[in-house]
């Protein structure tokens, strides 16, 4: 079910060319807020653009921020985490001291912060969520780097003669990897929501590029003259929630050892 | 709208006279069933009700209420104005006003009667450049206060000042502050307490960010308000204003321009819908010292290739009509027509072209963070595309624009261009003022500077002349035009709905209220 | 027979609080000595067996020869190449002579890789081309006595005896001198318990392995070392060839650690308790003989004097004023 | 004398994605009044099913598919949470292997030992002083302060020694104690299994010892209950189980405890061959493919129990009269 909803969104975001009926820019003022017919699937947004070509078009600026974002993050974690549990004692302090003044800071602050320091772009969203999140996956993959650390496991690899990159790469990332992809599953649809709540603030994706969150806005905006587009907007950022929640789910019971022993 | 009658002759005519409104008792509004209580929304929280340092007409309707000048606005279908403080104002120069005020108005609190001392210190204090103050332009001419008894004196001026009947005495600026409590309490900058009133309310609660009740001031001898308690509550959001209306919580709002269009298609139950030319003025401006727009001939190819009725269409909903410049018809200055009336895209390429961007290029537009301006930027965008400028919008809090554009670090530098709408007194100096070569690193973001702009604005204050002054403030709007920075959209509108049961007392552009002269209907 | 193993003077000091925690809680001294002066030597072919309670810093010792915690002071001579210093790339080298076997069978395989590339892996660590390590995989489970089935198999998939036969696999694969086994029978029913030890016997006999067998188990170790090495707080209290400590211990505490064994055999129930008291922590050792809180013998001298070494002849030594040979 | 765990025909199986597991078959055990009973074998001989299902504390994937457990008379299966709560606080007590997880770590030893008496009448003043005499008596010094403390606190023997006491504050009729030195040292073990002797005299109940250590099981059990696969493959008494074992399996298990050989011989002995998979049972005897002594009817029916003597069971055709 959440890999059907996650492979349509990929389709969706892919296609997106051909799946559009419209340019997700034209204006026609005159042609504004009309409610969904056989020429306009979704109807008319307030400058009179087809909203269905503009999900469309969102769904690739989500997935795509998404995507980035979290590999990016994923990829930082990663590293970081596994500096922060296997090197010396002082970059764990370190790194633990930076991973929780990030954390303390609430995301849509430090948004704010960095959208005012670097202006609203696609780029801000992604930097401002990899470094939101990499402590997320950070302190896990610490976490599971000092508790694999000690196993007895890891200690007879070294026994053995096995060097740190050696024990890192082949031994703890295996470990590491799987619930931090399950992780990163869940994570997407928060960076979607994320990034839609963003642009929602107007801190987002500069207008006119469609995204979830800019349409979602225009659709509170104008809620009382057309209810339609806070549907448009809304309901396939509760699909794509729902979609990777459901695929993370997945994910985690195909990475259960516990179920998939014998 | 009736504003013809708006002329010197008669201001001075209306000086020379007694203010006769003020000085009729009022009538008793009879309380039914305990306190009548009016509420009106504020669309933003109040920061300061300091005159010199006001930033809204949010502050304004407050201030007007704690406090009173020599002389007032009166709500109506034209810009007057009424006596208040003052028994007598006379220009008896153009330089030298000499007014009488009333005797035995007292200050609450104990801080004794409202005398000249106070006139000059309230106006003295905003007209001293070393406080810096906002406003301080409206008593950029004032040379002192001379205090001739203690309830008269004389106003010099340095020059001619014709502002100050229209957007300087009679608004926020002319307020009288209580002198001594304000130095017996050692406060330069008042914030949201009012030291001491005057005025025909005081302030019962203030949460700058939720709500503020004005109840009655006891000490207010002039026509008692009909309203016993007048509830300002804060709703930021226009949409969930427009709910707390229905829903009852609101006797009247202001309402976005999208909601016009909607309710003059279908007005709530026993409401009425205020709507009226506003005096602001919104413009596409191009910051001309730096990046493409430095070339004139890019910055034309823009005031050609924009499609402004379309941008006033997508996002205006076809409520508000193209302006001619930044004085709204009716006041002095007033412009019948721009230079460029219609777009000539092929014109617009061609200069592009000439100016070495025959592909166009990119650039930024910037705004503020609301619905109108976003739309209108998308608008904007998407007319430039067709001569092959690509405008990315880059949205701001009012504060964090400023900051962009005023920037003296250089970063004004990353802004092609801006929409902008500023708010407006009935004086065509107040428009102008915030073009001026001064005001680079200020409000003018567009960096223009014209020498014979700046030696204009400079003089016209000063004239007595109507007809000098027309003419001079027609001629600045044509610089502006011809320096290729500016594209002129719409003067917008303001619309209010209220309910039936209330008679509202506002400013002929519908923008402030009254709330002491509001009456159940 | 030469010694294999020389350790001299050994000791290896761990941090118990962090630096700004000792000065906050003004602790003079934030180590604690988890090794004390303890010297021992294990001859090729030979095993010895290191003896003590939990605590007691028998499997620091042994993770301190394979260079797994840091030495503060002593030596470590291996085939007479002295270890304490080496730089942990020089040390690789070392763990290629010295195997290692981990007290938990299933826990020390790396849980995602099958058996194959558990068996494989020391040849990459090591750099080792040219050896088909295929081939060399089935040998080596060979030799430990699984069939080929097994190589597919992941750590999880295996019992605590098979999972304890393919560490020994893994640790027969670099050709080691001497292997170093924490508790090799801990978690493993009786039965196999002795299918293991008679592994460690067949191997040592085919391939002239010396043994440091690290455990608490007084009943096995008697069948399978040739000498003891009894610790106590870290140190050494007596050491010997297991016949004559068992056939006489010469300290209180060996023969109290005797004496606890519960004897499988009914009528032989014990009404005393040799040993009282448990054993005192490591950050608040006793002052005189280590032991003398708990010792039945101790008397005033223990309490002030700690004893040194005593030989007893025969390669027998023993930390005790009052030794009961 | 009337059993007080009365353990008949007992029978539990697992569903697993590889089938049905049967955990245990034909269990019968019965634990009189006042005796220790001691529970052998090795890792999945069924030990630790068989507690589960006593005190009524089986995995949510075990089924009873035969027998009845019975105690003090009562039929304990089917019976509704809130009575098995109330048997377990009253009447039936546990101690288990590691005394870190049934101590509470965030809660004084005092909070956890007056918690426990929470079904008896009395003042809090009373409990404490209840609770520091039991403290005392397992042997842990100042009781009086060292009850405010936290488990983190106290060593391991100490807490095991705390565990025990708080199993019999409630005077329980039947104390369970699971492996309850595994995770001690050989000198602490042999203080506990001393500390139990002592309080056997003052406690009148019976103690069912399970143990894979033939060491303890001698050291303090009256009799012997030997599982091997799921099944009670002897039962004894503990002196003729340790001199005169009948099953094939006890004797071999029996020989190759390296605390019972006494020659100096390296190569130890060993059982042959492995635990049957408990969800592809042979249709023979459970032991048939190790023993030493199987014969063709082994291989072809299961061995009902065999009475020896008095009080001595044995499952194996060996011991068939017939």
């Amino acid at each position: 079910m959440g890999f059907i909803i996650v492979v349509l969104l990929v389709i969706s975001a892919l296609g997106a060319d051909f799946l559009a009926t419209h340019d997700p820019f034209r204006m026609a003022p005159r042609q504004r807020m009309l409610d969904p017919s056989a020429e306009h699937w979704l109807g008319t947004d307030q400058l009179g653009r087809d909203v269905y070509s503009r999900v469309i078009y969102g769904g690739r600026i989500a997935l795509w921020v998404s995507l980035t974002a979290v590999s990016l993050s994923l990829i930082g974690g990663l590293i970081l985490g596994m500096l922060a549990g296997y090197g010396p004692r002082w970059l764990d302090n370190l790194l633990v001291l930076v991973f929780d003044a990030v954390r303390s800071f609430p995301t849509i602050m430090f948004a704010l912060a960095m959208v005012t320091l670097l202006g609203p772009s696609i780029p801000t969203i992604i930097t401002v969520i990899v470094v939101a999140s990499i402590p997320v996956y950070g302190r896990i993959v610490r976490i599971q780097t000092l508790s694999m650390k000690e196993t007895e496991f890891v200690l007879a690899e070294r026994a053995l003669g096995a060097g740190p990159v050696r024990i890192l790469f082949s031994h703890i990332l295996p470990n590491v990897i799987g619930p931090l992809l399950i992780l990163a599953s869940m994570e997407i649809p928060v960076v979607i929501t994320i990034e839609a709540g963003l642009s929602f603030l107007g801190l987002g994706v500069r207008p006119p590029t469609p995204t979830w969150g800019s349409i979602l806005q225009d659709g509170y905006q104008y809620i009382r003259d057309t209810p339609w587009l806070v549907i448009a907007g809304g309901l396939p950022l509760i699909l794509t929630t729902l979609g990777f929640t459901f695929l993370g789910e997945a994910l985690r019971d195909a990475f259960d050892p516990k179920l998939n022993r014998h | 709208m009736a504003f013809d009658a708006f002329s010197r002759r008669n201001f001075l005519k209306t000086a020379a006279g007694a203010g006769l409104v003020a000085t009729i008792p009022g009538t008793e509004v009879v309380a039914q069933g305990g306190l009548k209580i009016l509420k009106s929304r504020c669309d933003q929280a109040i920061e300061t009700i300091d005159p010199g340092w006001r930033l809204g007409t949010v502050d304004d309707n407050i201030m007007r209420s704690v406090w009173q000048g020599l002389i007032s606005v009166v709500p109506g279908e034209s810009w007057n104005w009424e006596k208040q403080l003052a028994t007598e104002v006379v220009q008896e120069t153009p330089t030298r006003i000499r007014f009488e005020m009333k005797k035995g108005v007292m200050w609450s609190g104990g801080f004794g009667e409202i005398t000249a001392e106070d006139v000059k210190f309230s106006y003295e204090r905003i007209a001293n450049p070393d406080n810096k103050m906002a406003y301080r332009t409206d008593w950029e001419k004032l040379d002192r206060v001379e205090i001739t008894g203690t309830h008269s004196g004389i106003i010099h001026l340095k020059a001619p000042f014709m502002p100050l009947w229209l957007s300087t005495l009679p608004a926020g600026s002319g307020l009288v502050l209580p002198k001594k409590a304000m130095e017996s309490k050692g406060i330069t900058k008042i914030t949201t307490d009012p030291l001491a009133y005057s005025g025909p309310y005081r302030i019962k609660t203030m949460e700058p960010r939720r709500l503020i009740v004005l109840e009655r001031n006891p000490d207010w001898k002039g026509e008692r308000p009909a309203y016993d308690e007048i509830h300002y509550i804060v709703v930021l959001d226009a949409n969930a204003a427009e709910i707390a209306y229905e829903a009852g919580e609101l006797d009247m709002t202001h309402l976005p321009i999208a909601s016009v269009a909607r309710l003059q298609k279908k007005m709530p139950a026993k409401s009425k819908l205020v709507v009226k030319p506003s005096l602001a003025y919104w413009w596409l401006g191009m910051q001309m010292e730096d990046g493409p727009f430095k070339d004139i001939r890019v910055r034309q190819a823009v005031q050609y290739g924009l499609d402004v009725d379309m941008v006033l269409d997508a996002a205006f909903f076809g409520v508000a009509t193209r302006s001619t410049g930044i004085i709204a018809p009716g006041l002095i200055g007033h412009r019948p027509k721009n230079q460029i009336e219609k777009p000539d895209v092929a014109k617009a390429k061609q200069l592009l072209a000439a100016a070495g961007f025959p592909n166009g290029f990119k650039t930024d537009i910037g705004v503020r963070n609301s619905a109108e301006f976003v739309n209108a930027a998308q608008a904007v965008a998407a007319s430039l595309a067709n001569i092959g400028i690509q405008a990315d919008v880059r949205t701001f809090d009012t504060g964090a624009q400023k900051a962009l554009a005023g920037d003296k670090g250089g970063k004004w530098k990353e802004m092609g261009l801006h929409i902008v709408r500023f708010s407006m007194q009935p004086d065509p100096s107040w428009a102008t003022a915030w073009f001026v070569t001064e005001q680079i690193g200020e409000w003018n973001w567009e960096r223009f500077s014209n020498p014979e702009f700046d030696k204009l604005h400079q003089s016209l204050t000063s004239e007595l002349d109507e007809k000098k002054r027309d003419e001079g403030y027609r001629r600045m709007q044509d610089l502006m035009e011809a320096s290729g920075a500016y594209v002129f959209l719409t003067h917008g509108v303001n619309a209010l709905v209220h309910r039936d049961t209330v008679a509202p007392a506002l400013s002929p552009d519908a923008q402030r209220q009254f709330w002491n002269r509001f009456k159940p209907a | 027979m030469t010694d294999l193993l020389a350790i001299q003077g050994l000791r290896v000091r761990f941090r118990t609080v962090g630096f700004v925690r000792a000065l906050i809680d003004r602790i003079a001294d934030p180590y604690i000595d988890a090794v004390l002066d303890v010297s021992l030597k294990v001859r090729r072919g030979e095993t010895l067996g290191l003896v003590g309670e939990s605590g007691s810093g028998k499997t620091t010792l042994a993770r301190a020869v394979l260079g797994l915690v840091p030495v503060h002071s002593g030596s470590i001579n291996v085939a007479g190449r002295e270890l304490v210093g080496l730089k942990e790339s020089e040390y690789r080298a070392v763990r290629r002579e010295l195997g290692m076997m981990f007290q938990d069978p299933v826990a020390s395989l790396s849980p995602r890789k099958n058996v194959r590339n558990l068996l494989a892996e020391p040849f990459h660590i090591h750099g080792i081309r040219g050896v088909d390590t295929e081939a060399e995989a089935r040998r080596l489970l060979s030799i430990v006595g699984l069939h080929q089935g097994f190589l597919t198999a992941y750590a999880h998939q295996l019992s605590g005896g098979q999972a304890r036969r393919v560490g020994v696999a893994r640790t027969l694969a670099l050709k080691p001198k001497m292997i170093l086994a924490d508790e090799p029978t801990a978690g493993l029913d009786v039965s196999v318990q002795g299918e293991i030890l008679n592994l460690m016997n067949e191997l040592q006999r085919q391939f002239g392995l010396s043994y440091l067998i690290v455990t608490h188990n007084l009943p096995v170790i008697r069948h399978v070392s040739d000498r003891l090495a009894i610790m106590y707080l870290g140190r050494l209290v007596e050491q010997g060839s297991t016949r004559s400590i068992f056939a006489k211990p010469a300290h209180p505490y060996t023969q109290a650690l005797l004496a606890a064994v519960p004897q499988p055999d009914p009528d032989k129930r014990r009404d005393q308790l040799e040993l009282k008291g448990e054993i005192p922590s490591l950050r608040r050792r006793p002052p005189g003989c280590e032991f003398h809180t708990r010792c039945v013998h101790a008397q005033a001298r223990c309490r002030i004097e700690p004893p040194g070494p005593i030989p007893l002849g025969d390669g027998r030594e023993v930390r005790c004023h009052f030794p009961l040979v | 004398m009337e059993p007080l765990l009365d353990i008949r025909d007992l029978s539990v199986e697992f569903s697993t994605p590889r089938g049905q597991v049967k955990a245990l078959r034909k269990v019968d055990l019965a634990v009189r009044p006042g005796r220790i009973v001691g529970i052998v074998g090795e890792s999945g001989c069924g030990k630790s099913t068989l507690v589960s299902a006593v005190m009524g504390l089986l995995a949510g994937n075990a089924r009873v598919t035969s027998g009845s457990i019975a105690f003090e008379g009562k039929e304990l299966q089917g019976l509704s949470e809130e009575a098995w709560r109330d048997i377990r606080g009253r009447q039936l007590a546990m101690v288990f292997q590691d005394p870190m997880t049934s101590l509470n770590p965030v809660m004084s030893i005092a909070t956890q030992m007056i918690d426990i008496q929470h079904r008896d009448s009395g003042t809090r003043a009373d409990k404490l002083k209840k609770a520091i005499s039991w403290l005392a008596r397992v042997g842990i010094a100042d009781p009086e302060q060292r009850i405010e403390d936290y488990p983190h606190r106290f060593s391991g023997g100490m807490r095991q020694r705390i565990a025990i006491a708080m199993a019999l504050l409630v005077n329980p009729s039947l104390l369970i104690a699971d492996e309850p030195t595994t995770a001690l040292d050989v000198t602490l073990e042999a203080q506990i299994i001393h500390l139990i002797k002592q309080l056997r005299a003052e406690f009148d109940g019976a103690i069912l010892f399970v143990s894979h250590n033939l060491g303890l099981i001698a050291e303090i059990c009256d009799e012997v209950v030997v599982m091997y696969a799921g099944e009670v493959v002897e039962h004894a008494d503990i002196r003729r189980l340790f001199h005169a074992p009948s099953h094939p399996y006890t004797q071999l298990l029996l020989t190759c405890d390296p605390a019972r050989i006494e020659s100096e011989e390296r190569t130890l002995p060993t059982i042959g061959g492995t635990v049957p998979d408990l969800a592809r049972l042979p249709r023979g005897c459970i032991f048939a493919d190790r023993c030493p002594s199987v014969f063709e009817r082994c291989r072809a029916e299961a061995p009902p129990t065999y009475t020896i003597a008095d009080g001595h069971h044995v499952r194996c055709f060996l011991h068939a009269d017939d």
